[in-house]
């Protein structure tokens, strides 16, 4: 039984196919790297996977509600304090206490501290600690690592395993590397979507080219 | 729901939250009016309720964009997306937002401003009832222009543009109310008719905003 | 084959050229046959030559109308269906819409003149009109702001449609808030009211000009549209690549 | 000439003025669909 | 200088640059007034004045934070600042820009306007007269207070109460002018006062807005 | 005779000095890349020698209207074409043909293009283009090949070594190798400014601190 499973899928960016074909599918306890060029459309992926917008072609099999997505904007009101921020989240995924996460994140001494004093690195921790209380088991990740100093890629590393230990997965699209060598890799540069013809096209700029 | 409907409050209540600046803005407006009017009482009572309106209309305006605008910035707006909450809830719920701090103080500060620019007394309860079932229908069809103009690096008059239109059968028959209760004459009409709208717009709206929101976000 | 397939792009590029000639022609000699006659006819005995500017008020007017329930229609395609075409034709069809309202409003402001005493009232009538425009320009905004095309045509769909419910609620609003001034529809009205001969046929030869002139109009605009959806395509593939 | 009477004024400014709006239409609807054609071609001769 | 000009016109008058947005916005304002007021002659006509200049000056309002917010977003402004233009040259040059894109289409909107609002005609002349004189110093206002709030997000509401004092000035002399030449009287006055303002405002200011933009770069 | 002397320099960003002591020369036909960790001040100082803020302590001897400066932000409308976007810079710089520069930096064929249609090494070579129609000897570049891929970031090597030997000089900071072997390098790490009563506090931050 797997977590979420892709099938010949194609997601589209700006009205025009960014990669196509692509399948994979993540059970619980896997991690799985997106990697590829500029542009390639890795963040597109996730997105789509996230269900922030509709596939073109293919197929996501996913539980309902199973999805935790992070990108580089952490989502964090700079007035309210560390506590508040969490706790706001969690009560939108349904509650659960925040202690844990703050723990876990090495936050809790900073826990009445607003966002918009923290330094990018905490932000970052406090971005991860919003993955935790949201409960979810699929973790889908853009380049959680940007701007984080090498301790801090540690402390993810940490976060990841753990997340997986318990049963979860995570997807991450990254440049750099996490030092997460369980984790396997996808190269979307094999799929880079061709022009020509399609039979739906993904918006204008296909059905017009 | 709850979790945000608090947020949204504590946020726009904190320092740099901007509560308080519609009032300031709305009080700014009916200061400006009788200096290009002239400021006989004879000149400023017939059209007081109609300014008064008019003036509640804008300042509910300029706030609008912050509804979906600085979630939107910071990623918020993301995360709500596949949060369990539907989307027309939170489009609702940020509706509420909106009204509580930009509305109801406006509805508040309304009789001052009636003062100000001699509103006859017997009108003044006629203008806080129309506003209190008016203004919930302004801010949820602000939503939706706010909704539709989130990613537009400096919709502000984009959005005015698209949602003043929208905004004309309430102040119609707000301001209706207004006169008639002035007048002394029957309102039940144009109440009906107010509240028909509020309803309408409440119940239907928000199912438009999200699917605006959804483009957006795509 | 389906008429949906005509809302491919090849496709629709082929049949609009070849209906182009007729229509711009159809227009033409419709459009000026219906003015020319109809600033030629006699003058009223009430009206004097005032009753000459029926002949451009009437058919804008109708087709200020027309034309936004028209928009409405290809929005719903583009929403519902998914023809890009469709969402390229209502984005075509605003500009002549508001052209058309602007030029009833002109027309009716210079008629109401001689004939009201003043150049604006607010008449239901009028007011609606003047609420017409505004959301056509709302509209046109709107396309010009959003730069994603996919998305513009989904916004502007969705204001079209709730647009659509205002503009008719604003219009029952207005009926409620003031009494007005203006004449009903005197083409259906009681028989001895009704329009004589000599100004309801060249009244009918100038709302079908305008008509065709919609029309070719649309087309052309159209056709542009399609070509600099194009060119953004090719652009944005050469700069993918 | 045709008798417009007391209402000549009337009269042609209500046609100028459409015939004014319509001919602008007309020629912004014809100069942006020859450039837009230009443009494409030139994008497919080179490109 | 000539070159910054033309730019800005250029930009404005491009799609999405919302060259016409101002008007419409000014449109917009003028119906909603008789739907508040009341349709008839008899209300509007005393007030078409006072409105147009309010309206004249909401218009322009919501259209200043275009003035430099943009080019502070796409990093224009950092260049320009390094260029060897004195910084007071391109504001100026940016005030002028903002008032031909918005002060100038308004004026030329004005009189059917105030056909709309039931303006008398013999107030028409001084109608246009004075906002020629007074909306540069508009332009001019705005501009300083769009340099204060170019740093800020969403800045608009605050850059509205930033403004709409300094502009109470002009529109006091402004609706003066054409109320007294509506009735006949001596505009002399407070013509020479608004364009005592204007001409102070277009002395001074830009010093001013580019010390603020000078901090706000920084 | 140096194009740039900086002696001493102290700077401050958020009312916080970030680096003091500073102290270089820029002779022509010199290029000097500034690197540290993210925070440093590498930016911040940047923008001192370019007179965008002035500076804590310390002196910057520089011949008027010498510096061209350039950040991630090309300052490009993408309403405007390649052409009007450069012309109007030329103007603003005070004149002269811009048809070299288009040509120096293998724009010409896109002179008609909109801006906003152009990709991401396509609009940073515009942003060097208008460096090279600003006629300016001293360049200040702020993470110039930030998002650029192997080719783009070799072009601009090119543009800076022609640049250089035309007798200009560069001034740039940058976390990842620009391939210039010839530039010298300033660590920042070691001027971090260390905290302490200062004479003339930098801002309300360090007065009240
Ligand atoms: C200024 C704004 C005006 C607007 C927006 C306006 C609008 C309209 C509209 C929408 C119609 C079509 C009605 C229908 O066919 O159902 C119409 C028809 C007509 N209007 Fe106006 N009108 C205006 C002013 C005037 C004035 C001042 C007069 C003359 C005194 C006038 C005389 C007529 C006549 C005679 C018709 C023909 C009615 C018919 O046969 O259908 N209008 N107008
Ligand atoms: N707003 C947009 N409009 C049009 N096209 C876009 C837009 N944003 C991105 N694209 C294009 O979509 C494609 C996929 O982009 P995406 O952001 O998914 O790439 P990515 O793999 O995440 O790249 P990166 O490694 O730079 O993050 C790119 O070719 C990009 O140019
Ligand atoms: N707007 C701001 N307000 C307050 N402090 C700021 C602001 N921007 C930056 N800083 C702080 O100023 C210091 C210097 O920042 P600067 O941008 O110059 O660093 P940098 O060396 O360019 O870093 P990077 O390598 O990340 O570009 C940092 O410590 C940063 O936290
Ligand atoms: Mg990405
Ligand atoms: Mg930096």
């Amino acid at each position: 039984m797997s977590l979420l499973a892709v099938h010949d899928l194609a997601v589209a960016r700006g009205g025009l196919r960014a990669v196509e074909g692509v399948s994979f599918s993540l059970a619980p306890g896997q991690a799985l790297i997106l990697r590829g060029p500029n542009g390639i459309g890795k963040t597109t992926l996730l997105r789509t996977v996230a269900g922030l917008q509709p596939p073109v072609a293919g197929r996501i099999e996913l539980a309902e509600d199973a999805v935790a997505y992070a990108a580089h904007a952490d989502g964090l009101k700079g007035a309210l304090s560390v506590t508040e921020n969490l706790r706001f989240w969690a009560a939108v995924f349904g509650g659960g206490d925040i202690g844990p996460a703050l723990a876990a994140m090495d936050l809790t001494h900073l826990a009445d501290r607003p966002a918009a004093a923290l330094s990018a690195g905490q932000k970052r921790r406090l971005g991860l600690a919003r993955l935790l209380v949201t409960r979810r088991p699929l973790w889908v990740l853009d380049e959680p690592t940007v701007s984080l100093d090498a301790e801090s890629v540690a402390r993810f590393g940490t976060a990841i395993r753990a997340h997986l230990g318990q049963g979860g997965a995570a997807l991450m699209a990254t440049h750099i590397d996490l030092g997460l060598a369980e984790a396997r890799v996808l190269d979307l540069a094999g799929y880079r979507a061709k022009a020509g013809q399609q039979v739906r096209p993904a918006g204008f700029n296909e059905a017009f080219a | 729901m709850l979790a945000l409907l608090k947020r949204d409050l504590a946020l726009a209540t904190r320092a740099g939250g901007g509560f308080g600046l519609g009032v300031a803005f709305f009080l700014i407006l009916c200061a400006l009016v009788p200096f290009g009017v002239g400021p006989e009482t004879s000149a400023l009572r017939p059209i007081a309720s109609g300014i008064l309106w008019v003036g509640a209309l804008l300042a509910c305006l300029l706030s609008l964009d912050r509804i979906f605008a600085l979630d939107h910035e910071d990623g918020s707006l993301d995360l709500l997306a596949t949060a369990p909450l539907p989307l027309e809830g939170t489009v609702a719920i940020k509706a509420l937002a909106h009204w509580i701090t930009t509305g109801l103080p406006l509805i508040a500060a309304a009789p001052v401003f009636g003062l100000l620019l001699h509103l006859p007394a017997g009108a003044m309860p006629w203008l806080l009832a129309s506003l209190l079932i008016g203004t919930p229908a302004l801010s949820m069809l602000g939503a939706f222009g706010a909704a539709i103009t989130v990613g537009l690096r400096r919709g502000g008059l984009l959005l005015s543009l698209l949602v003043l239109p929208l905004y004309i059968p309430t102040l119609i028959f707000g301001a209706e109310i207004v006169r008639r209760g002035a007048e002394g004459g029957s309102t039940a009409t144009p109440m009906l008719f107010l509240a028909g709208i509020t309803a309408g717009v409440l119940a239907l709206v928000p199912f438009a905003a999200a699917a605006a929101l959804r483009v957006n976000l795509r | 084959m389906s008429i949906w397939e005509y809302a491919n792009p090849v496709k629709f590029m082929r049949l609009s050229g070849a209906v182009l000639p007729y229509a711009v022609a159809g227009a033409a000699i419709c459009t000026i046959g219906g003015l020319v006659w109809g600033f030629l006819t006699p003058q009223d005995y009430k009206q004097g030559a005032t009753v000459k500017i029926v002949f451009l008020h009437v058919p804008a007017a109708m087709m200020a109308i027309n034309i936004w329930v028209m928009m409405l229609a290809a929005s719903l395609i583009w929403l519902i269906r998914r023809h890009h075409v469709s969402a390229l034709a209502a984005r075509a069809a605003a500009p002549i819409g508001a052209v058309m309202t602007l030029i009833a409003l002109a027309t009716g402001a210079i008629w109401g003149q001689p004939m009201w005493g003043t150049w604006w009232e607010w008449d239901p009538r009028l007011t609606s009109f003047l609420i017409l425009l505004l959301f056509y320009i709302g509209y046109m905004a709107l396309w010009a702001a959003v730069e994603d095309p996919d998305s513009a045509a989904d916004l502007t769909g969705v204001l079209c449609l709730v647009g659509s419910v205002f503009a008719l609620l604003s219009r029952y609003a207005v009926l409620f808030w003031n009494q007005g001034l203006h004449q009903g529809a005197s083409l259906s009205v009681a028989p001895g009211e009704r329009m004589s001969a000599v100004y309801r046929y060249p009244l009918y030869l100038s709302m079908l000009g305008f008509f065709l002139l919609f029309l070719a109009l649309l087309l052309i605009r159209t056709r542009t549209e399609v070509r600099r959806r194009r060119l953004a395509a090719l652009q944005a593939r050469e700069t993918r690549a | 000439m045709i008798e417009l009477g007391k209402y000549a004024a009337t009269v042609l400014w209500s046609y100028g003025v459409s015939v004014a709006l319509l001919a602008a239409l007309i020629w912004q609807t014809v100069a942006a669909n020859a450039r837009a054609r230009r443009e494409l071609e030139r994008q497919e001769r080179n490109g």
